[in-house]
């Protein structure tokens, strides 16, 4: 051994060098085998089983049952070993030492440290004894939820919820990103939301129908995920579809601008429209139904009302006086007044299955396509038959493929058991509204005490000092990133839980680091709607880094008022999973036979085997007197006087066509940015959950970056190729994309799935996101004064070709610092 | 023989001759003193588990459910035999008890229900006995080893906790939320919905004419006091207003408004608002002579007209209440309870009456709530939203 | 040997009678006047309803 | 005796690496204390940097630590500093930071718990050696690979496979990792970059001082 070189070493630390090296990280430990296994758990995207070995995922394969398992599975061990994971509690670093007084305005280009675990919840409670003290529940929205992990037991919404909850009172949100103006007009027009209720199942469909008009939906791309454990089996339905568009047994036809995965896998037609014009044309259609005599008046006096109170509004004798007819409609919608005549026609000779997505609603006037396509199937007639009517949800965690009829475990509970359990009883909002809707909360922080109309009712925008999000990523779902920016600028307090760097996490004073629900056992039903069966999630790995489940956090928090023992029930996670069983067991006793828990967990799964058919509104049509519609008469409006009775002029007595705020293909704005942005839900996410498993992002992304999809024609206009960097923007914004040149996408009309997640490329006010979330360039207003939905869709922007040297992607890092000044 | 007797009763009647009042008094004390203890040592002997578990009646049914149940076998080993639990332990009420065994006697010998399946047909009477009994006297039997004053609220779970101290407070009867606790349930309230059996507990069994009764869940209504002719159905957490009883049976007014248009079979609660008290048959709903119409009003907003009546119909005694609130308050930990599983919760006075049926519609897919339960938070709902909330109750 | 002793006679019957009265009479009398008393307690039970709170 | 003298320097030597590796691994696994950063300021501090400055390989990386616990001491918090300093260098995702991690640099998947963690695994368990649950990090975290080195180090005094076994781990996981790290941390100024560097070329030395043998 060279010694003369080594002799630097000797004793190098010297005496005092138990100062400067800290406590060992290994311990003497008996060697134990590592033992491979295999687990089952359930997901979004599906059951699987994965092998675990050496104490890591090293495996994952679709269970057994599911026979359409979608490749999204693949990404799960991205998001549990993705580099992208929180690690610790983490604070940001201006506001650690300044606290609320913070400077705000540093909130996402500051630094952030690490804190333990007491340090972090101390931190929670002193800003939730603070804000309560201080202001008072207006001041803390804690209601702000999205689409977490699955598991009953472990919905991180709930659990924030309810431990805020227990704290005190807060501001909540109604309604979701995802249906806002569908499920607020519906219940007007036929007494449910639509959105989220069963459909009528695909046997019956399959059977019955002649003709199915896929109105804006994409069933193929969409059910793919599931609110809860997906079953896929819809997917066979399809495939008995597909058979049958190929016999010329039913006819489908897809009306949509872009020819969607849908139209690719039943090889169906497709009936191309202007976006944003779908109403024009319904219109026209309904005009040729009452010209041409071809609508079930019977129907119309029996099961509905207003019918006399719209159709003048129809054939020009209105207070606009246009006739909506087809040659007035091809005008706006660019459908050929002829097609529109010929597939009135269609609808009427035939058994035709209306079936909308929901895109549609997602945007300016989003109320109206679907209140206009209820009056459509009421003017056929065949509401309530089996394959006939309209459904607003065949594109849905599996609506339609028969249930079980089974009772699906319940889940942890969201509210507090008691009012008493609340520490601060202060429910004086000081007129502003409790609840408000749920796309209005950035409105709310930079305009303060604004009133606006909602569904009839006066919402006073509360003063948003501080806000909790958890499992929730408004900064991938809100739309206009530049606008919310500004209002964040206003908050006291952020704290985010979650288990990835999002950027609402980046955007967070305080951040608390969730396990994946992958690391934490878990119940959930298979099958959503169909309630297929219950199935274990079981413990895949424990929980990683310093990272802890949802329940011991809120625990931990709710121990600081001492509610910790009301919080729990005095149960722990696994006899919380028992008991949701047990109580999903008890209600099923006289249906289907469950194994004891012991027995269930080790099982896995229990499925149910019932597949009972169902009709919507069959009910309805069958009595409309005994089973009445939930709206105020009981039957389908046509014309609602309560909606007429706010007095709203973008949301009318009766549907309207309305010009929006902007609009392709001719429309306002149009001369400007002529590109349509369509942001629908992604193919190969759930909205933002897993654009962070990079093994998953590199089969779709171009050159790292989130793809917009365009036609040759558009590509070729602004000397863009497939695969180049694209510069996307408008006045509210840029960001890069990945172009995909593809003969899907009609002129005019480009596409970037929602859920990319943001990464500007520095923190200043518009600057150029770097991985292609779409919400940089989106239109943040309320569809109208009925639902104040979101607006997503009314989206105009332009495009180039990116030129220079492209920035690193930033979407998926923790914090970023900009050099301290 | 005759002879005999009176010159007995002579030698009763009259002072004794021949033995010393001292001997009288003697063997009359030792008599008694072996009397009572042979009259206590039979009582006992009567209230003994084995003694009741003589006749196979009370053998293989409530005994072998006993078994399966922690008064049999816990971990500290105390044990409740029958007679802890069904006789009276005051002395009065113990003879009573024990006169009224002579029920139990006579049912043995005729082999009232010397099969299960008579048993399980006379069960749900059997026990309503012993459970007015309990209820009356506060659950003495139980109280007599289980006391509020010395139970550790701190070693209960978080859910008994707050339901033991709610009982506490107001002292209530054990028995008014631990039936079944020592044997089966019986069947017809076994198979109603946790939730509804708790509200069935408390159900009210006398009734007063003139006062209003709540009906806990959906009840059929009938034209006649024998209750053979069905009317229709009465919601569940409607309001009744008794008229009179009939043995088995009472007659009931319901005041409600209904729409013209269809043939009226559906009754409302109240003018435009669409919560449905009571579902007519068809030939009820049209017969003029049973339903008595009054003004007449259009719902400004639908435009249909609404027509106010009453009627009087006949109904069983059973699951009626005599204060809504237990309903409401049974049906808002309903609502906590199992709606909090989907995108979010609304609150009661988001929507208003109207609305409610649609919402609750759709949010039906996601609970597990059997149809009586359902119409029941339902009708809470519309009771509680923005129709009534905001200073309009 | 019989005896006819009028005074042994009475002598006997009155033994006989005190011990048919402490033997039979009485004990079935307390055990019906207890249970008499208890069908009547009964008996109010079904009039007034079962017994409340004895403290 | 000039054996008894080598055995004796050998021992001070392998000591002396095993000091190095742990204090290397104090710094990296968590935000230094006041205690920690005090004795680094010292005297003591600066002694243990100019000795290690006298390996011509090590000074340019000993200088850029000296200045930055320079700088540190002018600072009104520098126990706060350095701890924001710490999140930003080591605790961010791979492209905005430097986590301490094998995996992250042994392929392009960015993935965590990666081959190397199984190979430390393998390795903990050779050694019957385990992670305290406190800081429950994948083993691949270069902070316990360093603990483990040290552990070797002192292990080779009496087993010839411990001596291999460094040379294995520096050879195949350690110095691969340690370029791309280091160049990954000089992304960010401050202390724990000017570490990153001086670790990367004191494993390198170390390295071939193993190998000279």
């Amino acid at each position: 051994m060279a010694l003369s070189r080594r002799s630097f070493l000797k004793g190098i630390l010297g005496s005092g060098g138990a100062a400067m090296v800290g406590p060992s990280l290994l311990a003497p430990l008996s060697a134990k085998a590592a033992e491979e296994t295999w687990k089952i758990s359930g997901s979004h995207w599906g059951a699987f089983r994965a092998r675990i070995a050496g104490g890591t995922v090293v495996e994952l394969k679709p269970y057994e049952f599911d026979q359409t398992p979608t490749e999204m599975l693949e990404g799960i061990k991205g998001i549990i070993y993705s580099s992208s994971r929180i690690r610790y509690p983490m604070v940001r670093y201006e506001w650690y030492k300044n606290r609320g007084k913070a400077n705000p305005s540093t909130r996402g280009d500051n630094r952030f440290i690490r804190v333990t675990w007491d340090q972090a919840l101390d931190l929670f409670y002193q800003e939730l004894e603070r804000v309560q003290t201080t202001y008072g529940p207006w001041a803390l929205h804690a209601g702000q939820t999205g689409w977490r992990q699955t598991g009953q037991m472990h919905s991180c919404n709930n659990h924030m919820q309810r431990a805020v909850g227990m704290h005190g009172n807060y501001i909540r949100k109604v309604g979701d990103y995802s249906t806002g103006a569908g499920q607020t007009i519906m219940p007007y027009v036929t007494g449910s939301t639509e959105v989220y209720a069963q459909g009528t199942s695909w046997p019956l469909i399959l059977e019955n129908s002649k003709v199915i008009v896929l109105w804006a939906t994409d069933l193929a791309k969409n059910l793919q995920v599931g609110w809860n454990c997906e079953t896929h089996e819809s997917f066979d339905y399809l495939k008995q579809l597909q058979a049958k568009v190929a016999d010329g047994n039913i006819r489908v036809i897809s009306i949509d601008p872009v020819k969607s995965k849908t139209q690719h896998l039943l090889n169906c037609e497709q009936q191309y429209v202007h976006p944003q014009t779908d109403v024009a044309m319904m219109l026209a259609m309904a005009h040729t139904l009452y010209s041409e005599e071809l609508h079930d008046q019977d129907f119309l006096d029996t099961y509905t009302l207003g019918f006399e109170d719209f159709i003048p509004y129809v054939m020009g004798e209105g207070e606009d006086k246009i006739a909506k007819t087809p040659e007035w409609a091809a005008q706006i919608c660019g459908v050929d007044a002829e097609r529109i005549k010929e597939l009135a026609r269609l609808m009427a000779a035939e058994r035709t299955q209306l079936i909308f997505g929901w895109g549609l609603q997602r945007q300016q006037h989003g109320e109206q396509p679907y209140w206009m396509g209820a009056i459509l199937a009421a003017m056929l007639g065949q509401i309530g038959l089996p394959g006939g009517g309209v459904s607003y949800a065949h594109h849905y965690s599996s609506i339609g493929v028969p249930a079980s009829g089974a009772s699906a475990p319940g889940a942890f509970p969201l509210n507090p058991d008691r009012p008493e359990d609340r520490v601060h009883q202060n429910s004086d909002y000081q007129g502003y509204s409790s609840t408000i809707p749920v796309a209005r909360w950035v409105d709310a922080i930079l305009e303060p005490g604004k009133k606006i109309q909602y569904n009839g009712t006066t919402s006073t925008l509360p003063d948003i000092k501080m806000m909790v999000f958890s499992g929730n990523n408004p900064w991938h779902h809100h739309q206009d990133r530049n606008r919310m920016k500004r209002a964040f600028e206003k908050l006291e307090t952020v704290v985010a839980i979650d288990f990835a760097w999002t950027a609402t996490c980046r955007h967070a004073d305080i951040v608390l680091p969730a396990c994946t629900q992958f690391e934490r056992n878990d119940i959930d039903v298979y099958g959503s709607y169909c309630v297929r069966g219950v199935i274990a999630m079981q413990k895949l790995v424990d929980p990683l880094y310093q990272s802890r489940t949802d329940f011991e956090i809120m625990t931990e928090l709710c121990r600081r008022f001492d509610k910790h023992k009301q919080y729990t029930r005095g149960m722990d996670e696994m006899e919380w999973v028992a008991s949701l069983y047990q109580e999903c067991r008890e209600a099923n006793k006289d249906r289907y036979v469950m194994p004891e828990f012991k027995q269930f967990w080790q099982d896995g799964i229990v499925l149910f085997d019932g597949m009972n058919n169902y009709v919507h509104h069959a009910a309805f049509r069958e009595d409309p007197e005994i089973n009445p519609l939930g709206t105020p008469s009981g039957f389908i409006e046509i014309f609602s006087r309560k909606i007429a009775s706010f007095g709203y002029d973008d949301c009318k007595g009766h549907p309207t066509w309305m010009e929006k705020a902007e609009r392709s293909h001719g429309g306002p704005g149009s001369d400007k940015h002529p590109l349509w942005l369509q942001s629908c839900h992604p193919d190969y996410r759930l909205h933002s959950q897993m654009c962070e498993s990079k093994p998953m992002r590199e089969r779709y992304a171009v050159q790292g970056r989130e793809p917009i999809y365009m036609s040759p024609q558009d590509a070729k206009q602004y000397g863009i190729s497939d695969g180049d960097l694209v510069r996307v923007f408008n006045d509210r914004g840029q960001l890069l994309a990945g172009a995909v040149v593809s003969d899907n996408y009609p002129q005019g009309v480009v596409r970037i799935h929602e859920g990319a997640w943001y990464g500007p490329e520095d923190e200043k006010m518009g600057a150029l996101d770097t991985y292609g979330d779409p919400n940089t360039v989106t239109l943040d207003l309320g569809s109208s004064k009925l639902a104040q939905a979101t607006s997503a869709n009314t989206c105009l922007v332009s495009i180039e070709k990116f030129q220079g040297t492209a920035p690193e992607v930033t979407a998926f890092g923790g914090p970023s610092e900009v050099a301290p000044t | 023989m005759l002879s005999k007797l009176k010159a007995l009763w002579r030698t009763m009647t009259r002072p004794a001759k021949h033995i010393s009042l001292g001997v009288l008094t003697l063997g009359g004390f030792l008599a008694g003193v072996i009397f009572w203890g042979g009259f206590n040592t039979a009582l006992e002997a009567s209230n003994t588990e084995e003694f009741c578990i003589g006749c196979h009646e009370m053998r293989d049914n409530v005994y072998v459910e006993l078994q399966q149940t922690v008064h049999w076998s816990n971990h500290s080993g105390v044990r409740a035999t029958c007679p802890d639990c069904h006789v009276p332990h005051n002395w009065t009420d113990k003879i009573a008890r024990k006169m009224q065994a002579s029920k139990e006697l006579w049912g043995t010998i005729f082999g009232t229900i010397d099969t299960r399946e008579k048993f399980l047909a006379k069960r749900l009477e059997l026990a309503t006995h012993e459970w007015d009994r309990l209820s009356a006297n506060g659950s003495l039997e139980c109280k007599n080893c289980h006391e509020y004053a010395s139970m550790d609220w701190d070693a209960m779970s978080e859910v008994a906790r707050t339901q033991m101290e709610q009982a506490a407070e107001r002292d209530q009867s054990c028995i008014d939320c631990h039936k079944g606790i020592a044997h089966e349930l019986p069947e017809s309230m076994a198979a109603a919905s946790g939730a509804l059996a708790g509200l069935q507990r408390q159900a009210t069994s006398r009734f007063n004419p003139g006062q209003q009764y709540f009906s806990i869940r959906q009840l059929p209504l009938f034209t006649d006091s024998a209750l053979s002719q069905e009317a229709g159905i009465l919601n569940s957490g409607s309001v009744i207003t008794v008229v009179a009883q009939q043995g088995d049976a009472l007659q009931v007014e319901i005041d409600g408004w209904r729409k013209t248009k269809g043939f009226g079979r559906v009754i409302n609660e109240e003018f435009g608002q669409n919560i449905r008290e009571v579902t007519l048959e068809k030939e009820v709903a049209t017969d003029d002579s049973m339903i008595q119409g009054f003004e007449v009003q259009e719902d400004p907003l639908t435009g249909l007209p609404w027509q106010r009546v009453s009627f009087q119909l006949w109904m069983g005694k059973d699951d009626l209440v005599d204060d809504r609130e237990i309903l409401w308050q049974e049906a808002s930990e309903l609502y906590v309870k199992n709606c909090s599983t989907c995108h979010s919760q609304p609150e009661e006075a988001h929507f208003d009456t109207n609305t409610w049926p649609g919402m609750w519609a759709g949010m039906l897919s996601f609970v597990n709530l059997d149809g009586d339960t359902q119409e029941l938070v339902l009708k809470y709902l519309q009771k509680h939203s923005s129709d009534y909330s905001d200073g309009h109750h | 040997m019989e005896s006819t002793n009028p005074q042994e006679q009475s002598k006997r019957s009155e033994w006989l009678s005190f011990l048919i009265i402490c033997v039979f009479l009485f004990p079935i009398l307390s055990v019906v006047f207890v249970g008499g008393y208890g069908f009547i307690v009964w008996m109010l039970q079904l009039i007034y309803g079962p017994p409340g709170h004895s403290i | 005796m000039e054996n008894k003298l080598e055995q004796q320097a050998i021992k001070q030597a392998m000591e002396g690496r095993a000091s190095l590796y742990w204090w290397f691994s104090s710094l990296l696994i968590r935000e230094l204390t006041s205690e920690q950063l005090q004795a680094l300021c010292s005297e003591q501090g600066s002694s243990l940097l100019s000795q290690l400055a006298t390996e011509p390989t090590l000074r340019p990386a000993c200088e850029k630590v000296s200045n930055e616990l320079a700088k540190l001491r002018v600072m009104q918090d520098p126990q706060l500093e350095l701890a924001a300093d710490y999140a930003t260098t080591l605790l961010g995702d791979h492209r905005s930071s430097a986590p301490p991690y094998a995996s992250l640099y042994a392929n392009d998947s960015a993935l965590m718990y990666q081959e190397p963690h199984q190979q430390m695994l393998e390795a903990l368990s050779q050694w019957q050696l385990g992670i305290t649950l406190e800081s429950n990090e994948p083993a691949d975290h270069f902070a316990i690979v360093l603990d483990l080195m040290g552990n070797l180090a002192i292990k080779s005094l009496e087993s010839r496979q411990a001596l291999t076994a460094q040379v294995d781990l520096v050879n195949s996981l350690l110095l691969p990792a340690l370029k791309p790290w280091s160049d990954a941390c000089q992304r960010h100024t401050g202390l724990y970059a000017a570490l990153s560097l001086l670790l990367y070329e004191f494993v390198k030395l170390d390295l071939s001082l193993l190998q000279e043998e």
